[in-house]
């Protein structure tokens, strides 16, 4: 009837389907979005400025915040840049309780993943199974560092504390319970003839252009590129580590779901090789009084895998207290900014929150 | 060891006569004048294999007058990261622009602008990308002092004027005068 | 896409069943359950462990502390008497307060739910608001000594081994190179807790900040700002800023006597050693002579009171002359001290420096002898006492006056003159001070077998525990809770050996620190050919005209002056060890430094 | 047939018990998918206390003439509706007593339409506040009511065409003339008003209208406070009106109250069963699906009953 | 509670009653706090016990939940939303963002003391809280909204101006239709 009339549509930043805070601004032809452009800036809070009045330790607790999923990655990648200019060397202990807690981070990410992409179809039950479950992991996460969201665990030169007591028992036990939870999601979710309908070849990147178009993480992987960092660049304990990285043809939401099923699969399975194969020793390499610690001039570049994908810092040092840029580039920024904007057109509009599900859009990391 | 490395900026050496070296195993860093970065790039991109562009750092060295720009790529067939730095004045800030090279080097390039100041001839895309309603100067220049405009603009809690600094009550119960050129040593 | 998916419509339903299966959701009542044992919630203060040192305040990124007065605590020394007040509404539960906190006072507790309608509410003060969590067990994230982020061991000073050492009089401290220099300095946690128990108020975390930042020159020029001999206070200051420290509040493991303190003493001579010309030091230190203004001040001694106020009042344009009786100035410093702690090249850099900024030094010249009191007296706009202590107080034992048996400070006097002292096989020091150390430390270098005879114990030695360990390694007995009663002579008066009764320590019904008492019929006798008493000095003051007593007045052997080191006399200032009761070089150095600033006020009236 | 008095405190309690019901059914399937989400839940009466909430808000919002009569509108509607539905079986002596209304007026036919009266006015009322979600929300729910209506539709002319009248009295008696109800009699036709009445109560996986991720809350975006009120009220109606013509239709209608409430609660029980494990369609999967295997079934039906 | 009802007419005490226990939330994430919402929602905190549950729309919601910092550009969407919203409104605010800026005091695009533009009835404390302190900042709201002391939308719009200036102090470029509510 309207097909010639052009809306346009405003998806946040008050909206229930957006990912976050920020907005999508739509233009759409009857059902079907002829434009998309993310809008973001909503979160900014200038983090990368604030690190300039930071001192190479203050910066690690706010650097955590840049993405509230999923802090974790943060941490560890300003971590590892940091100690590779200075040339700090860390513990093996520290290594595998690193990998461990980046597992734990992924897969509760998983978990609140597994929420979003079913509330943002409708299906509420299962998000209300996964992110209840998630906190039996925060559980864990707050018995290992303090604190349920922002751990603020992992600091240059190695950890904060050594695991505590009985830690090991309740973790396995929750892994046992949270693998056990994951088949009942599948039934729900990847069983479901709806979901399937919903999600096979919605949101699709063309694998051919997916490299060039910046696509990083799970997205990646759904479009049959095998690339993760933890396999093209082994950081920690990963190379010790015996896991699969999986990847799907057909680029769409449902190959980006069949990855990540998989991938918390395998996260629980390195989590148990973690605590298993964990040497004894030190998990701290001491850095000198804080407020004092320099670190030589020179700059490194550091990546981690996260959930949404590769999460890269540039740090740069000319030599004093503080350091003189950390530049963040999150998984979200491409995948959440060009690539989304490029992979609307085309869609109908119910898809828009499902499409920013599957690709793991998380603004805070996008505008820092 | 470092063979891939080695040859990539042998090559490079070779097709550019740039300055650079290897940093350490699966990184690579060029420097070049601005002019020649959208080259190596399209180059890298084109010819290399490195197709992927992680991302575009600027660090101010303000106290030289300079922005150093990085554009980090990332081959993954050779899962290797090459840098392509180089330095451009500072003011006026102008740079070539890539974006017909990269598509998402849109969204980075107009992240630089807003927050450097740096043009990029021929960028297309609305000048606000995070900030809104700026008029301040680009808020990541070092000489924007954040503290001093946050305590202009916004508001503060009360209740906090009684705090005192360590050092002073000390001072003053034991009456040592710290000299004026001292005092920069003190603890802030 | 199969029409019709049986099992994509049937498997889902599989949810359902967990309608008989019971809520994961946590009852209302437990709500409050416990969080975890390292939970990082509201912040607890131990009030009393706690030393104000502000640690916590300067870590914090997000200005969330701020430190205040509270009623009922009284600064002390060592503790600045604020405490932390934790702004709630910046806090963002890193811990990094607590993984800094010198002293351990600092934790996080259990607690985490605050709720208030108010924004005010959110100031929170430590141990004030919750001042029953550590009783109740709520303490979670603490700080411990291993895991703090302050670090508690000191860069250990490089010697000489101590088998070489005894052989030569040569520095034994071998000094800080720069890296262990810049590494001691970032330990400093700049609080200035220690600049209140300096005598002289150096400012201690600014230069300590000044080598931490590269900056050795400032450092100098901030060591200058009030010590004129801080080369001599960089080798043997007696340091009372390393015992408020506030890293000493946790030790060191597996060490007693390493408080692990901020090695202060020897920053500031790293410091110094940086300019090691005097040419250096001018061009370094860069003070302004300001222009001659024709009043004229005498100095008696060039002790290191008396070298202090010479330099700062010179800088001020006073034309001023010091009298010296000995060939070398530095008094005490110079001939109490021997020489592997303190180089006579050095004290001669130092001097040098002074005599080149314009202070003029008569050496050889004893007042009361070479020139008469009233002489200067008359000549000056002001004078400064800096006599020091000279004479040696006898031990009071019976035999004393025997052949071999001489005071410490005579002895060392001698050696540092240059002349030899044979003190025969074996020696017996009285004593437990630092000159007691020196005699002992001396004789060691002469080949001889020493022991020292102290009355207490080991920890209760008033010497520094360096100096005590230096000693030990050198080979040194030390015979502790010994009193000697009576030295055993020959026939030829000369000494044979001395005889002691053994001790045991009473606790003090007063609280004070134990005492020892004679154990009865534990006579022992130590054989010994020499006995070096090492227990305290006085003042001489043949010098001083009777006419001038009743103003300059002397009690108990001290000069008596009000604060700004005036005597009764207002023209007339003193200082050093004839005035104050510490006695120690870096005492007599404020000393001197106030009665600078009391002369310039007297003088510019 | 006592009077007007009488018949005027029959359609009040008819209505009261609508209200009530629907009410009601809304808290408990809210406690029930509470159970299912592994969690506690709130009370039944949850929903009673929304909406007196609501009621209690003030509300001062000015959208157009449209705006304040929507949902009039809609409640209006929904109470018309429920007086031409017969909440009894015409046979049994609380019928007679209470809840004749106007049912004897009423034929499916009519009650066709005036269903479609409810929808009608959310879709002015949404059209004149201006927000674009309403409007999509608005065209969505349209399009999926010609989804549904089809399969509806067809298993009603079955119904018509076996019973030979239009008259849902008739329908009634006849069903209880023969013993046998018409799901039994005619499992084609009931199945598809089944999958209809899935579109109808707007759960999950047929929550396009108002779904939430999509189109914050569709129509009744911009309605808030006292408005939300009436047409939350409305809809609980308008569900209970469903339920019983259900029951009326094809489960030989109900001979008590309590009986009235098991059939109807078993049928309620249906899409909110469904609503748990799926997912929301998009719009023309929705339609696909209603014209699908739905639409074969009620066409089936059809023939059955011609036949 | 016979106290509370005792200065309340029946109708006032009723319409409270109803307040208190059916709590419609904003479903705007501001802030990182927001990550806490979901927990708090489902199955292991579940604060639909308490009446709580998510409404889409301003329109229909009574509790503006402002969870932790503000960015400017974000604070004009809230100021928005919050005049969207009906009367009786309460605002919660997490977090120490929200009380004196937190650990963003010194950045140039947060905003520092929330109550300086809109009225905020409860605080909880935390960084973020925990769903635990967020049940009890609702019970909090929960209790106030009973003492019928909960009417924090009257008070701003008697305090508009005054609102405004600060709000126009932060927003520069204000192209926002003024509500008639």
């Amino acid at each position: 009837m309207a097909r010639e009339k052009e809306t346009t549509l405003y998806i946040g930043p008050q909206h229930p389907g957006i990912t976050g805070n920020m907005m999508v601004k739509v233009k759409v032809q009857g059902d079907t979005i002829t434009n998309a452009s993310v809008h973001v800036g909503y979160l900014h809070r200038a983090f990368e400025k604030l690190i300039e009045r930071r001192n190479w330790l203050q910066s690690f607790t706010i650097l955590c915040r840049f993405c509230v999923p999923e802090p974790d990655p943060m941490e560890l990648t300003y971590a590892r840049a940091v100690e590779e200019i200075e040339g700090r060397e860390v513990p093996e202990r520290a290594k595998y309780i690193r990998t461990m807690v980046m597992e734990m981070a992924r897969l509760q990410s998983f978990m609140l993943w597994y929420g979003g992409q079913s509330g943002s179809s409708g299906l509420y039950t299962l998000g209300q199974w996964s992110v209840g479950d998630r906190n039996y992991l925060l559980d864990l996460f707050e018995d290992l560092t303090g604190g349920r969201i922002y751990h603020m665990y992992i600091w240059p030169g190695g950890v904060r504390r050594d695991l505590p007591k009985g830690f090991k028992d309740k973790a396995l036990k929750t892994m046992d319970y949270i693998e056990k939870r994951l088949d009942e999601y599948d039934k729900l979710l990847f069983d479901n003839v709806i979901f399937q309908k919903r999600a096979q070849g919605v949101g699709i990147i063309p694998s051919d252009k997916a490299i060039e178009w910046g696509v990083v993480g799970a997205p990646l992987r759904g479009c049959g590129i095998k690339a993760d960092v933890r396999i093209d660049e082994p950081y920690e304990a990963y190379d010790k580590a015996d896991f699969i990285v999986p990847t799907f043809e057909g680029g769409d939401i449902w190959a980006r779901a069949q990855v990540r099923r998989i991938e918390a699969r395998q996260s629980i399975s390195i989590i148990r090789q973690m605590l298993d194969k964990m040497p004894e020793g030190e998990v701290y390499n001491k850095v000198p009084n804080p407020m004092k610690w320099k670190i030589p001039a020179g700059e490194a570049w550091a990546k981690t895998e996260s959930v949404r994908g590769e999460v890269g810092f540039y740090v740069v040092s000319d030599g004093s207290e503080y350091p003189r840029r950390v530049h963040v580039k999150g998984a979200a920024y491409t995948n959440g900014v060009t690539v989304t904007e490029k992979i609307l057109v085309g869609q109908n509009i119910a898809d828009v929150s499902f499409i920013l599900n599957s690709m793991g859009v998380c603004p805070p990391e996008i505008e820092r | 060891m470092l063979e891939k490395e080695q040859k990539l900026l042998e090559i490079l050496k070779s097709a550019f006569q740039v300055e650079g070296k290897v940093i350490r195993n699966r990184r690579v860093e060029i420097w070049d004048h601005k002019e020649m970065v959208p080259a190596i790039l399209l180059m890298v991109k084109t010819q290399l294999g490195y197709k992927h562009l992680n991302h575009i750092t600027c660090i101010d060295w303000l106290e030289e007058g300079k922005f150093q720009l990085v554009y980090t790529v990332f081959s993954h067939t050779d899962k290797l990261t090459l840098f392509v730095k180089t330095k451009i004045d500072r003011d006026p800030a102008i740079m070539p622009n890539i974006d017909d090279i990269w598509d998402q080097a849109n969204t980075y390039e107009r992240e630089l602008r807003e927050m450097y100041g740096i043009e990029f001839p021929g960028l297309v895309g609305d000048q606000e990308f995070i900030l809104e309603d700026w008029d301040e100067m680009p808020p990541m220049r070092r000489d924007f002092k954040t503290d001093v405009y946050a305590e202009k603009t916004f508001f503060a809690q009360p209740g906090r004027e009684d705090a005192q600094d360590v050092r002073e009550t000390i001072t003053k119960r034991s009456g040592e005068e710290i000299p004026e050129f001292a005092k920069k040593y003190s603890r802030d | 896409m199969s029409f019709f998916d049986l099992k994509g419509l049937l498997q889902p339903l599989g949810a359902v069943k967990q309608l008989g299966k019971n809520p994961h959701t946590i009852k209302f009542d437990d709500l409050n359950r416990d969080a975890a044992d390292r939970y990082r919630g509201l912040h607890y203060n131990d009030l009393v462990a706690c030393i104000g040192c502000g640690n916590c305040s300067t870590i914090c990124q997000n200005a969330a502390i701020d430190m205040i007065q509270l009623e009922n605590i009284e600064g002390k020394q060592g503790d600045s008497g604020l405490r932390p007040r934790v702004d709630n509404g910046r806090c963002c539960w890193c811990a990094l307060c607590v993984e800094v906190c010198p002293t351990g006072s600092l934790s996080l507790t259990k607690d985490y739910i605050f709720v208030s309608e108010k924004s005010s509410d959110f100031l929170w003060i430590p141990g004030i608001d919750n001042p029953k969590a550590e009783e109740n067990n709520r303490l979670s994230f603490v700080s411990t000594t291993s895991g703090s982020l302050s670090d508690y061991v000191r860069v250990p000073m490089k010697e000489m081994d101590s088998k070489e050492r005894i052989l030569t009089f040569d520095e034994v401290v071998l000094g800080y190179t720069e890296e262990e220099a810049r590494k001691e300095a970032a330990r400093c946690i700049s609080c200035g807790l220690c600049t209140e128990v300096c005598p002289d108020h150096m400012h201690i975390p600014e230069y300590i900040n000044a080598i931490a930042k590269a900056n050795d020159d400032d450092a100098l020029k901030i060591i200058y700002d009030n010590n004129p001999l801080p080369e001599m206070c960089g080798k043997v200051c007696t340091r009372r800023c390393e015992e408020v420290c506030a890293l000493t509040h946790r030790g060191v493991e597996n060490d007693p006597n390493d408080k692990g303190a901020v090695a202060i003493r020897w920053l500031k001579r790293y410091a110094t050693e940086t300019a090691p010309t005097i040419e250096l030091m001018k061009e370094i230190i860069n003070h302004e002579v300001a222009e001659p203004n024709g009043k004229k001040i005498s100095i008696i001694g060039a002790g290191p009171s008396g070298l202090t106020a010479g330099y700062y009042l010179a800088l001020k344009g006073y034309d001023v002359t010091i009298y010296e009786a000995k060939a070398k100035g530095g008094g005490m410093v110079m001939y109490g001290i021997p020489k592997y702690r303190l180089p006579e090249s050095s004290l001669d850099k130092q001097i040098g420096y002074m005599q080149a900024m314009g202070v003029k030094i008569n050496f050889n010249t004893e007042v009361g002898k070479d020139i008469m009191f009233d002489e200067i007296y008359d000549n000056s706009d002001a004078i400064f006492v800096g006599i020091g202590f000279q004479k040696a107080w006898t031990l009071g034992i019976e035999g004393e006056e025997a052949k071999g048996s001489i005071a410490a400070v005579e002895y060392l006097d001698i050696i540092n003159r240059g002349d030899n002292y044979d003190v025969g096989k074996k020696v017996a020091v009285i004593g437990g001070g630092n000159v007691a150390i020196d005699g002992a430390r001396v004789s060691r270098r002469y080949g001889a077998e020493v022991t020292i005879l102290y009355r207490r114990r080991v920890e209760d030695m008033p010497a520094d525990w360096e100096e005590i360990e230096a000693a030990e390694h050198e080979g040194v007995h030390i015979a502790i809770q010994t009193i000697p009663t009576r030295v055993i002579k020959d026939e030829n008066n000369k000494v044979i050996g001395i005889e002691y009764l053994k001790a045991e320590m009473v606790s003090d019904a007063d609280g004070g620190r134990p005492r020892p008492v004679a154990i009865e019929g534990s006579e022992t006798i130590l054989e010994c050919d020499t006995i070096i008493g090492a227990i305290g000095q006085e003042a001489d003051y043949s010098w001083l005209p009777t006419s001038y007593q009743d103003k300059i007045k002397v009690d108990r052997g001290r000069m008596l002056t009000n604060k700004a080191r005036q005597t009764d006399d207002p023209k007339v200032f003193a200082g050093g060890d004839a005035v104050n009761r510490t006695a120690d070089a870096i005492s007599a150095i404020a000393d001197g430094f106030i009665a600078v600033k009391s002369i310039h006020e007297f003088l510019s009236k | 047939m006592e009077g007007i008095g009488l018949k005027i405190l029959g359609a009040l309690l008819t209505t009261i018990m609508a209200f009530a019901v629907g009410m009601t059914y809304g808290g408990i399937t809210r406690k029930l998918t509470a159970r299912v989400q592994n969690r506690v839940g709130p009370t039944i009466w949850q929903n009673f206390i929304d909406l007196v909430k609501l009621q209690s808000k003030k509300t001062n919002i000015y959208h157009g003439v449209m705006g304040h009569f929507a949902p009039m509108w809609i409640i209006t509607a929904a109470m018309t509706v429920l007086m031409f539905i017969p909440v009894l079986h015409p046979n049994s002596t609380w019928y007679s007593t209470w809840f004749p209304n106007l049912t004897f007026h009423g034929d499916l036919i009519f009650l066709l339409y005036m269903m479609v009266f409810g929808s009608l006015g959310m879709a002015l009322g949404a059209g004149q506040t201006g927000n674009p979600n309403s409007a999509i929300g608005v065209t969505r729910g349209l399009s999926q009511m010609v989804g549904f209506e089809i399969p509806f539709v067809l298993a009603l002319v079955a119904l018509m065409v076996q019973y030979k009248t239009t008259s849902i009295q008739d329908i009634m008696a006849i069903q209880d003339q023969s013993g046998v109800w018409m799901m039994f009699s005619n499992p084609f036709s009931f199945l598809a008003a089944l999958f209809a009445s899935l579109g109808m109560f707007r759960y999950s996986p047929f929550d396009i209208v108002g779904a939430p991720a999509e189109l914050a809350s569709g129509p009744v975006s911009e309605f808030g406070g006292k408005y939300l009120g009436v047409m939350m009220t409305g809809g609980s109606i308008f569900a209970f009106i469903k339920l019983t013509l259900y029951v009326d239709l094809f489960m030989g209608g109900a001979y008590s109250i309590p009986e009235l409430l098991i059939k109807t609660f078993a049928l309620y029980m249906v899409p909110v069963f469904y609503g748990w494990v799926s997912p929301r369609y998009r719009t023309e999967q929705a339609i696909r699906y209603f014209w699908g295997w739905p639409t074969a079934l009620g066409i089936l039906g059809v023939i059955i009953a011609v036949w | 509670m016979e106290n509370k009802r005792n200065s309340q007419t029946i109708a006032e005490y009723i319409k409270n009653w109803s307040r208190k226990h059916s709590l419609f939330i904003m479903a705007y994430g501001t802030g990182c706090g927001a990550i806490e919402i979901p927990a708090t929602l489902t199955s292991r905190y579940d604060a639909e016990r308490l009446g709580i549950r998510g409404a889409a729309t301003p329109r229909q919601a009574d509790v503006l939940l402002i969870t932790g910092y503000l960015a400017t550009k974000t604070l004009k969407r809230v100021i928005r939303v919050y005049e969207q919203m009906q009367d009786p409104k309460y605002v919660i605010a997490f977090g120490s963002c929200t009380i004196n800026g937190g650990m963003y005091y010194d950045s140039y695009n947060t905003i520092n003391v929330l109550e300086k533009y809109i009225p905020v009835d409860v605080y909880i404390n935390g960084c973020m809280p925990r769903p635990e302190a967020v049940i009890a900042g609702f019970q909090q709201l929960q209790d106030k909204i009973a003492r019928g002391e909960a009417d924090n939308g009257t008070r701003y719009k008697e305090n508009l101006e005054w609102y405004r200036a600060n709000q126009h102090r932060v927003i520069k470029n204000w192209r926002m239709p003024d509500y008639n509510w």
